[in-house]
This record gives C-alpha cells, structure tokens and sequence, in this order.
C-alpha cells in the first residue's frame, strides 16, 4: 500500500484529503503513478494534466518524474506552495 | 536553530531577545515578519486560511535553515510560520537570524524568506469580496529564490 | 519616519510592533539590530564608548531615511541608535522598515544600515585588554555603502 | 567668527571639542582652514595633515576641500565614522 495525500486546490476540486492504495502493477514512479491517477478522469484527468504546475512530495521530499515508489511510501501532490 | 509551525500568534520581540541574549558572539541580528496586508492582486481580503503540510513543513523549513548555516557563518535562527485562519494586520511568519557581522545576518534571513516562500509547503486561501479563492504562486517569488543558485 | 539617539536601551519588539501595527497595506517588515561583541580585531572588549555630533546626526540619519523612502516603496522606517557607555550583548542600533512587499523592506533596511555606517556622525572608543583605543573605519563598510551607488 | 568642533580622535590629540575664531583673512573655504589649523604646528600639522583621513561638516553637511565657508558658519572635523 502507499499512502496518497492531496493539499490546498487539489483537495478541493478532487475532493478528498487522502487515500490508501495498492501500488499498480508496472507503477514505479512518481511519473507512473500521476499517470495512473488521470487515468480515473474527470477532475483526475484535468487536475492532473501535464500542463497544471501540480508538485509531487515522496516521503515528505520534493520529489521528480523519475523518483522511484515503493510499498509504503507517503506521496503528497499539492500546487505550487504560496506561504510567507 | 528553532523551527515552529503553529495556530497561535507570536511575540517576535521576545522571540528576537531569546534568540540574541547572553551570546556576546553576536554584533547582528537581521529579522523579518511577514502579515496579512487587507488587499492582495487588487482584491480586497477580509481574511486568510493557511494549509499546510503537517510533517513535511517542519521537515522544509529546517532543511532551508540548515541551507543557510552552511553558506553563510551565522550563530543562531528561528523560524515561526502560522496556519489557520487569519486576518489581515495578523502575523504570518518571523524569521530572525544572528551573526558577527550584518551582512551574513541580512542575507541567510532573505536567503531562508525566499526558499521558504519556494519550498515550504504551505497554501493560502484568501476571503475576498468575490469569494474565497487559493493563492496563485507568483514568478516574482521563483525569481528571488533563483537568486541564490 | 522615526529617528532617536539617546543614552538609553530600547525595546526592539515594542518599537518594531508600534512601526507596524493597524496599517493593513504593511505586509513585510525588515528588522536590524546590532550589538556590542566582546571581541573585535582579535581584540577582547569589555566596552565601549559611542560618541556623536548632536545636531548633524539626527540630520545624518533623517536624510538616509528620506533617500531610502524615495529609493523604495516604503510605508515607515524607525532608526534608533544609543550613545555613551556600552558593553557586551548592549544593543546599538535599531532599524525598522515596512512595505507591502518583502524585497523593498530588505532593501531599504540594509541600505540604511550601509549608509549609517559610512554617513551618520557616531565613533566608538572601545576598552581593550591593551587599553582604550578608537574603532578604525573599516573598507568593507565602504564598500558595502557603494554598493548602492 | 566661526565655530570649529572636534569630535572622537582629533577632540582627544588636539585637546579641545571646539574654539570660536575669526575667520582669517583670505581663508574661503574648507580647503584654506585646514591649512590655516595646520600652521599652528605640533598636532595640528600632525593631525591635519593630507595623508590623514579627516572629514569636514559645514553647518552640519559633509563639506569637500572646495566648499565655501562665511561669517557665522560651524565648521567640524573629525574621523571616518564608526558607528551602526
């Protein structure tokens, strides 16, 4: 299982905070798995849309396209941070 | 090194004096504090709620002060950031930094103000009269992080 | 625009907090303070003395701030700074400045300290190990004043 | 006559913090009662001198060597500056 956090608009518009699923067969990274979550579409498909500035976390990091997931891991997609 | 994230409001005078006193190291002590200004993008705000990243955000914002103490020879830093609903003339955050000299003071608390502003996972939402709406990040900010490249 | 010299301490928190406080368009406030150390030029230093120019440095210092507030988008600035006997961790100056956005404030608050230091009519006399001895310019002051030419 | 201050170093080497005199004839600016000081010899040659780095205030404004002085004016000089 990972567990998949979403912050600020996108738990808004997609309308939970958080969630636990099974890592898909052939997801192994960050990449793979923002690529399996459009494919719920609707508010999934659009949120997550290549061109939306949509920030990924691993494990509380900043994380890329590339980083690698594993069982258990925490991944968190929120956009880009407006603090200060 | 202090890094607090929290509801409640803060006394940056007695947060500045903590971190100053009894340390005759000190000749500079650099500070910002960050409020809520009552219009934002033209809009009037009638008040703000911050999210935030509850694990991650303390994570972040030591990670910057560590940054910080690497490049520049400073002594001491606190970093307070509020969540929650505030409105505006309220604080946001302080980010007090202290050192021999002031030019290290002024440049890791601008330093850690611009990564924090970038990196530290925090959202605003403001109360406008046109309804709520999120924040949008601004290029100004990516501009003054990329400062320090 | 706030400017005072005077043999007493000052409240950093309360003057910061009275600069800032019921002006909703104040949404960063840049802080200085700078502190007697106990060493300097490899020298230790029980304390100093800080002479002026009564007169000129009030004008001195009025006029930096006028200079800051037509350089940046400044809403106030505070400049306090102490004279006669001081020592170790006794604090020496205060700037304040407030804008809407953080990098004026920044700014304007370092540009005032720069300017300070190379302009406003103060020289200290510190009590060393090896006696008393008057404080030497330094260039690094210098050249962080022209930094702003 | 004119007020002359001493501040810091030059108050302590010259052995005053300020005189009143008639400004000298043919003296008209910064620049000529500098001179005029530094003829009185001893610390004032010494302390004067062009090599040192001493600044000059008319009515209270930082003054160059060509800044005109007249009747009534409050002529200082001391060191570079050290405070902040």
């Amino acid at each position: 299982m990972v567990t998949l956090l979403y912050f600020a608009r996108l738990r808004e518009t997609l309308g939970l905070p958080s969630e636990e699923v099974e890592l898909p067969a052939g997801v192994a990274t960050v990449e793979g798995l923002t690529e399996w979550l459009r494919r719920r579409g609707g508010a999934w498909a659009e949120e997550l849309a290549p061109v939306k500035p949509v920030r990924v976390a691993v494990n509380q990091e900043m994380a890329a396209p590339q980083t690698a997931l594993a069982d258990g891991d925490e991944v968190a997609f929120f956009p880009p941070v407006t603090g200060g | 090194m202090t890094v607090r994230v929290q509801t409640e409001d803060f006394d940056a005078g007695a947060e500045i004096l903590r971190l100053r006193q009894n340390d005759p190291r000190i000749g500079a002590v650099a500070s910002f504090i960050g409020l809520v200004r009552d219009i934002n993008e033209g809009e009037s705000v009638a008040g703000m709620t911050l999210e935030h990243y509850p694990g991650m955000t303390e994570k972040a914002l030591a990670a910057i002060v560590e940054e910080a103490k690497r490049r520049w020879d400073i002594y001491g830093a606190v970093v307070i950031h509020r969540v929650g609903l505030l409105k505006p003339t309220d604080q946001i955050v302080l980010v007090a930094v202290t050192s021999a000299h002031r030019g290290e003071a002024f440049a890791a608390c601008e330093f850690i103000m611009d990564y924090l502003k970038t990196q530290a996972p925090f959202w605003k939402k403001e109360e406008t009269g046109a309804g709520a709406r999120w924040v949008d990040a601004r290029e100004s900010d990516d501009q003054a992080a990329r400062r320090w490249e």
